[in-house]
């Protein structure tokens, strides 16, 4: 931990401020730094938020294995997959349009910020089948919910426990849900993001906005790279 | 002490310099959003107060004969809702941190002014939000949620209240969040670690459970939200769910959330206990250690909430001794506060009146945790009035007595006034007996059985409820007093010097009350905390301006 | 002594001079603490109020004092969990030869079953010097079943069996309350427990019951055709049930777990979810066919088959549940 | 993020980002053998792996005076460890017996 972050300002007052130097910062570094430290903490709150939910899969999971590898086999793992390697590529992008901001190439990260929200958007879109064919299976969780005589993949002749599925269906409707809200809310400051970018506000000094977007975006990815394997891939081997 | 030089003429501060509705509810100022706070959870206070009252009326007699049970229900709930959530959790970080935590590390402000304000605008929507629910039929699930009850069964207004809570627990993350950052990134030059005030420290502590608690409970609430409204099984026992994970969700946040509640009156107490003994403080490093120490065992004890409640037994016997583990820091700052006054100087201004019940109630308070910590007594008194009893030494006795402690000591610098001492030491009396009164028999009426949230209970637990409701009366007026006399010095007190108790730290080298941007120039550190020696020596403490 | 203003509930079970030992203890102790605290801060406060022209001495602090303020505690804190922890495991370990009585709580009142037949209401007789444990379920919400006077109190859940037991020590009428939230009745939910001289309690008990509860089980055994499968030989399509309770039981997917109340409770209710090694799932659930009390039933008529299979070997002593004599099958 | 423009990092960025398509592939597979215990240990590993490659080159949690950013990392993921781990002493002991502990009395 550094001792003491405020730098001695023995000029901060006299000197020109960047334009986007809050009053209460001595320097645009310590900004820099203090919006970047807030944001991990942030995420750090997120972390716990979905904690929660991996607390109740784990459990549930532990105890419903037949049941939750039933539900796991009825949805759709390539559609699955292949949102992971969408998720992937909109991080590659989102890096990329920073790299764009320090090297003063707007193109570059216009581009790659456009790319980013059509990444989102096809993620959300596939999202969006998935959703409606469980709705169409009756899958969702409430009053039409409908699991009855589904195997268990190891074990033929082994009827799943609807209750139990529904469980499962529970918590993957909620943790994609929840992981699909954070992409909507990240898809926004995405949009505000590239129109800051499309003002020229980011220099390669100046672009805090897009490192601390591009820090939630990255985030939003990683939860996904975890609720892939969790919610798709119970027990799929034959 | 107080010797008061009378200052000098009204002179540009953060009260004075803009007018307005908007330039209050616009602002980004830390000092006017920690005033906004106050008004906010006053009101709150005394909602919560006003249930409290009631609930005590009601407990006057055996026969449940003035109210209904399911208004009862409601009341009690509510009650625990709004002085927690509400009250307690928001209290004295949102109202003292806010103000003061900037001004300590000779910050102009906290990191992030504008999601400061915007934590107190989300703080308002979800007390409208509570007020609406309270408004339109309240809640009876007691302030717990426990499933499957209030998933299924609880015919009254669940979602409304898991949603007003799950709202306020953004507020109080983002507070938490701009506290670490900006005692992280905002030191003035020379502010080492070693340095920062004990008030800092806990603060610091307390932000931590803040910001790793409260989105756990966040989630919970959306589950219990989630379950009630379509029947998902995850906490129905009737579908597959097992109503405990509901209990080691809620508790994994709710019992740090103590600890959110106390941290800050230990900070509070660490600031006061040295200003009247007119000495460093004991062993400033275990004290300012204990608090981290508070805060990460505090999560590692949550199950001791549930040790009747099925879980298994082996984990019980995890939890109790981690239990005990949380209790040693506990001790090391009460000692440590003890040890501080030996040799001392020792004032008895209102301040150090509060701080001094804060030692006593807290030790009372602390020691009865060991009760409950200890599994076979827990097996007894589990569920009853000894438990509401030991929690209110520790958030109303412990809590609230930091609480009035600090806005007395630093009711100087917020409003510029100061208050009439000695209405404040009766005031700290009143208080501290009638909060013996109230709770202390508590303690023996959960011994003998007497099980909590009972509208009506048996003739012989009469004597002690009639005791605990007079007691309350006398609490009440306690409450009553400061609010009044407060505000009375806003208007008729006299003006405050910049420094009337002679204190250490940064925030008494400024003027009263402070200027928007607290110091006219960057400050620079050159003094250790708490330099009582070299301040009653005459080497004051001045700040040296950088460059 | 202090008729309307008692300051102790009566100690009326083997467990109440345990818990009240160890509060006794603790209540010294932290008086002590209490009083040591208190009086450094009135001495201190006293002693060293402010004078003119004498300054506080600065002290730093003291890192021997802080080690040793640290580890005494913290020794004193192991004292009292290692005592708390032993307490508590007495108080939930059931002595084998327990009588055992059925408790179903509901919103807002106890009903209460002997395995000997008698069914109760918010009351529950029980003779004095003998062992009694409670097999405790709800049928809605939690529950808390708590008896101030035996120092026991176990939460009954939806769901599930939770155990307690006790054990009456002296004769009278002993306060029954509910102590989890259960809503609007909650303080409604309150019955009483009777202790008897066993001679008293005899003649009670031979008032009017049904038969024990593992007879009726039998009956609803037969009515729900679970015979069918359930033979006694190897030939049925589901396990046999002779002598299966409190044994380990060898499931499907490998896992080996022991035969308590809350399996065959979860095999009536849920038989998907633990197969024994060697059937096929072909059972139907008896979710929202069989009431609580059948389903009691039916747990005390599965218990009842293992008694007559001989004493459980010690060594594979299990859970309280485990090989515990039905007491109906001795009336008998 | 001037600090590191100087230094190209296009390759490091396109390198992870292959590592992370693989690694999705890989887990994929994985899943259709029958590994027994190991198939979700496997896929957490992976799933880890991954996102590390996200944490440590994406969001430039290497470099070294991001310090406090690893202290809120790992101290973050103490903290679910402490939820998870704690729940879950509950439930794996619930069916474990009393009298194991007998010799306790």
């Amino acid at each position: 931990m550094p001792d003491s972050t405020a730098a001695v300002s023995t000029s901060a007052h006299d000197d020109v401020h960047s334009p986007a130097l809050l009053h209460h910062f001595a320097t645009p570094e310590q900004q820099r730094n203090s919006a970047s430290f807030g944001m991990w903490i942030f995420l750090g709150t997120e972390v716990m938020f979905f904690g929660g939910l991996f607390c109740a899969y784990l459990i549930y999971r532990r105890w419903y294995f037949a049941d939750f590898a039933a539900a796991s086999a009825s949805i759709d793992v390539k559609m699955g997959a292949i949102n992971t390697a969408v998720l992937i590529c909109s991080s590659l992008t989102v890096v990329l349009a920073i790299w764009g901001a320090e090297l003063r190439n707007r193109a570059l990260m216009i581009g790659m910020l456009l790319l980013t929200m059509l990444f989102g958007l096809t993620f959300l879109g596939i999202k969006g089948i998935e959703y409606k064919q469980k709705f169409d299976e009756h899958h969702v969780p409430g009053a039409s919910f409908n699991f009855e005589h589904e195997e268990v993949p190891s074990q033929p002749g082994h009827y799943a426990n609807a209750y139990h599925a529904q469980i499962f269906f529970a918590l993957y409707f909620i943790m994609t849900g929840l992981h699909a809200l954070h992409m909507v809310v990240g898809l926004g400051i995405f949009t505000w993001l590239l129109i800051m970018a499309w003002k020229g506000r980011f220099t390669p000094e100046y672009h805090t906005p897009l490192e601390i977007g591009g820090l939630y975006w990255h985030f939003v990815d990683i939860v996904w790279i975890y609720l892939f394997p969790l919610l798709y891939l119970i027990d799929r081997h034959k | 002490m107080a010797t008061a030089t009378v200052p000098q003429i009204e002179r540009e501060n953060y009260l004075n310099k803009e007018y307005g509705i908007g330039s209050w509810l616009l602002t980004t100022d830390h000092k006017r959003i920690a005033l906004l706070y106050l008004i906010s959870i006053t009101f709150f206070f005394f909602i919560g107060g006003f249930y409290a009252l009631l609930i005590r009326l009601e407990l006057l007699t055996p026969a449940g004969d003035l109210v209904q049970a399911d208004t009862y229900n409601k009341i009690f709930t509510m009650h625990g809702q709004v002085m927690v959530f509400f009250f307690l959790i928001p209290s004295i970080p949102a109202v003292l941190g806010n103000f003061l935590i900037p001004i300590m590390v000779g910050a102009k402000d906290l990191a992030f002014p504008r999601i400061n304000l915007l934590s107190w605008y989300i703080y308002i929507v979800a007390g409208i939000l509570m007020m609406h629910c309270m408004l339109t039929g309240g809640v009876d699930t007691g302030w717990t949620f426990y499933t499957p009850f209030s998933t299924a069964f609880s015919n009254t207004k669940v979602i409304e209240a898991g949603l007003a809570i799950f709202v306020s627990g953004f507020s109080s993350i983002l507070t938490g969040l701009n506290f670490v950052v900006t005692i992280h990134r905002m030191r003035a030059p020379g502010m080492t670690w070693s340095r920062l005030p004990l008030f800092v420290w806990s603060h610091y502590a307390t932000s931590i459970i803040q910001i790793l608690g409260t989105p756990v409970i966040a989630i919970t609430l959306v589950l219990v939200v989630a379950e009630r409204a379509l029947h998902l099984g995850i906490f129905d026992p009737r579908l597959g769910g097992d109503p405990l994970l509901f209990q080691h969700l809620f508790w994994f946040y709710s019992h740090p959330a103590v600890y959110i509640m106390i941290l800050p009156s230990m900070g509070v107490v660490s600031e006061i206990i040295p200003c009247f003994s007119r000495k460093r403080i004991f062993g400033y490093s275990f004290v300012a250690l204990s608090s981290i120490a508070i805060a990460v065992f505090g999560f590692l004890v949550w199950a001791h909430h549930m040790f009747v409640a099925g879980i298994s037994v082996y984990a019980a016997l995890v939890f109790s001794i981690l239990s005990y583990a949380v209790a040693v820091p506990s001790a090391v700052k009460v000692f440590n506060w003890t040890a501080t006054l030996y040799k001392g100087s020792i004032h008895y201004d209102a301040p150090m009146l509060y701080a001094f019940g804060f030692v006593g109630l807290f030790t009372i308070g602390g020691l009865t945790g060991l009760f409950l910590s200890a599994l076979g007594i827990d097996m007894h008194v589990h569920d009853t009035y000894f438990v509401i009893a030991h929690f209110h030494y520790i958030m109303v006795g412990g809590a609230l007595m930091g609480y009035l402690g600090g806005m007395h000591f630093w009711w100087p610098k917020i409003s510029g006034k100061l208050y009439p001492e000695g209405w404040a030491r009766l005031a700290a009396l009143v208080v501290f007996l009638g909060f013996n009164l109230t709770f202390f028999p508590q303690f023996i009426l959960g011994y003998l059985g007497m099980p909590r949230r009972y509208h009506q209970y048996p003739p012989e637990f009469q004597v002690l409820n009639v005791l605990s409701t007079a007691g309350a009366s006398v609490l009440a007026v306690g409450y009553l007093m400061p609010m009044i006399y407060f505000l009375w010095s806003m208007r008729y007190g006299k003006p405050a010097p910049n420094n009337p108790w002679n204190a250490a730290g940064l925030e008494w080298t400024i003027q009263s009350p402070p200027t928007t941007f607290n110091f006219p120039e960057q400050p620079v550190v050159t003094w250790e905390a708490y330099n009582y020696d070299e301040i009653d020596t005459g080497h004051k403490q001045e700040v040296q301006v950088a460059g | 002594m202090f008729d309307n203003f008692p300051l102790w509930p009566q100690r009326a079970s083997s467990m109440a001079g345990n818990v009240d030992a160890l509060f006794i203890f603790l209540v010294i102790l932290s008086g002590l603490m209490t009083l040591l605290i208190f009086i450094c801060l009135f001495y201190f406060a006293a002693r060293y109020r402010a004078c003119k022209g004498v300054l506080a001495e600065q002290i730093e602090g003291s890192i021997p004092l802080e080690i040793t303020w640290t580890l005494i505690p913290l020794g004193i804190f192991m004292v009292i969990f290692a005592w708390g922890a032993i307490v508590y495991f007495q108080q939930r370990t059931p002595p084998r030869d327990a009588t055992e009585v059925y408790v179903v709580a509901k919103q807002w009142m106890w009903k209460l079953e002997h395995a000997e037949g008698q069914r109760e209401i918010n009351s529950l007789h029980v003779p004095v010097n003998r062992d009694v444990k409670l097999i405790l379920t709800s049928q809605d919400v939690i529950h808390s079943f708590f008896v101030p006077e035996f120092r026991i109190k176990q939460d009954v859940l939806p769901g599930r069996y939770t155990v307690a037991w006790f054990r009456a020590t002296k004769t009278g009428t002993y306060h029954l309350f509910c102590t989890q939230y259960c809503g609007t009745q909650h303080s409604g939910m309150i019955g009483s427990i009777i202790v008897m001289e066993p001679a008293q309690y005899e003649a009670w008990m031979s008032g009017g019951a049904g038969g024990p509860l593992s007879a009726s089980g039998e009956k609803i055994f037969a009515e729900l055709g679970c015979a069918t499968c359930h033979r006694n030989d190897t030939q049925g399509r589901g396990p046999s049930l002779q002598g299966v309770f409190g044994k380990p039981v060898l499931l499907e997917d490998g896992r080996m777990i022991t035969a308590d109340e809350n399996y065959i409770r979860e095999s009536i209710l849920d038989p998907g979810a633990k197969i024994v090694k060697g059937f096929r799932p072909v059972m139907p659930t008896f979710q929202g066919l069989v009431s609580e009390e059948q389903l009691n039933a039916l747990v005390a008529y599965v218990k009842s088959l293992s008694v007559y299979s001989g004493a459980p070997a010690k060594n594979t002593a299990s859970n309280a549940p485990q090989g515990a004599p039905d007491q109906g099958s001795q009336v008998q | 993020m001037s600090v590191h423009a100087k230094s190209n990092p296009l390759k490091a960025y396109i390198f992870v980002w292959i590592a992370l398509l693989v690694g999705t592939f890989l887990t994929y597979r994985v899943a259709l053998i029958d590994l027994g215990p190991f198939n979700p240990v496997i896929a957490l590993a992976i799933a880890t792996t991954k996102a590390l490659l996200v944490a440590l080159f994406f969001m430039h949690l290497r470099h070294a005076n991001e310090r406090l950013l690893k202290l809120v990392v790992i101290s973050t993921i103490f903290f679910l460890g402490i939820l998870l781990f704690l729940t879950l002493t509950d439930y794996v002991s619930r069916p474990w017996t009393i009298t194991s502990l007998a010799w306790f009395m």
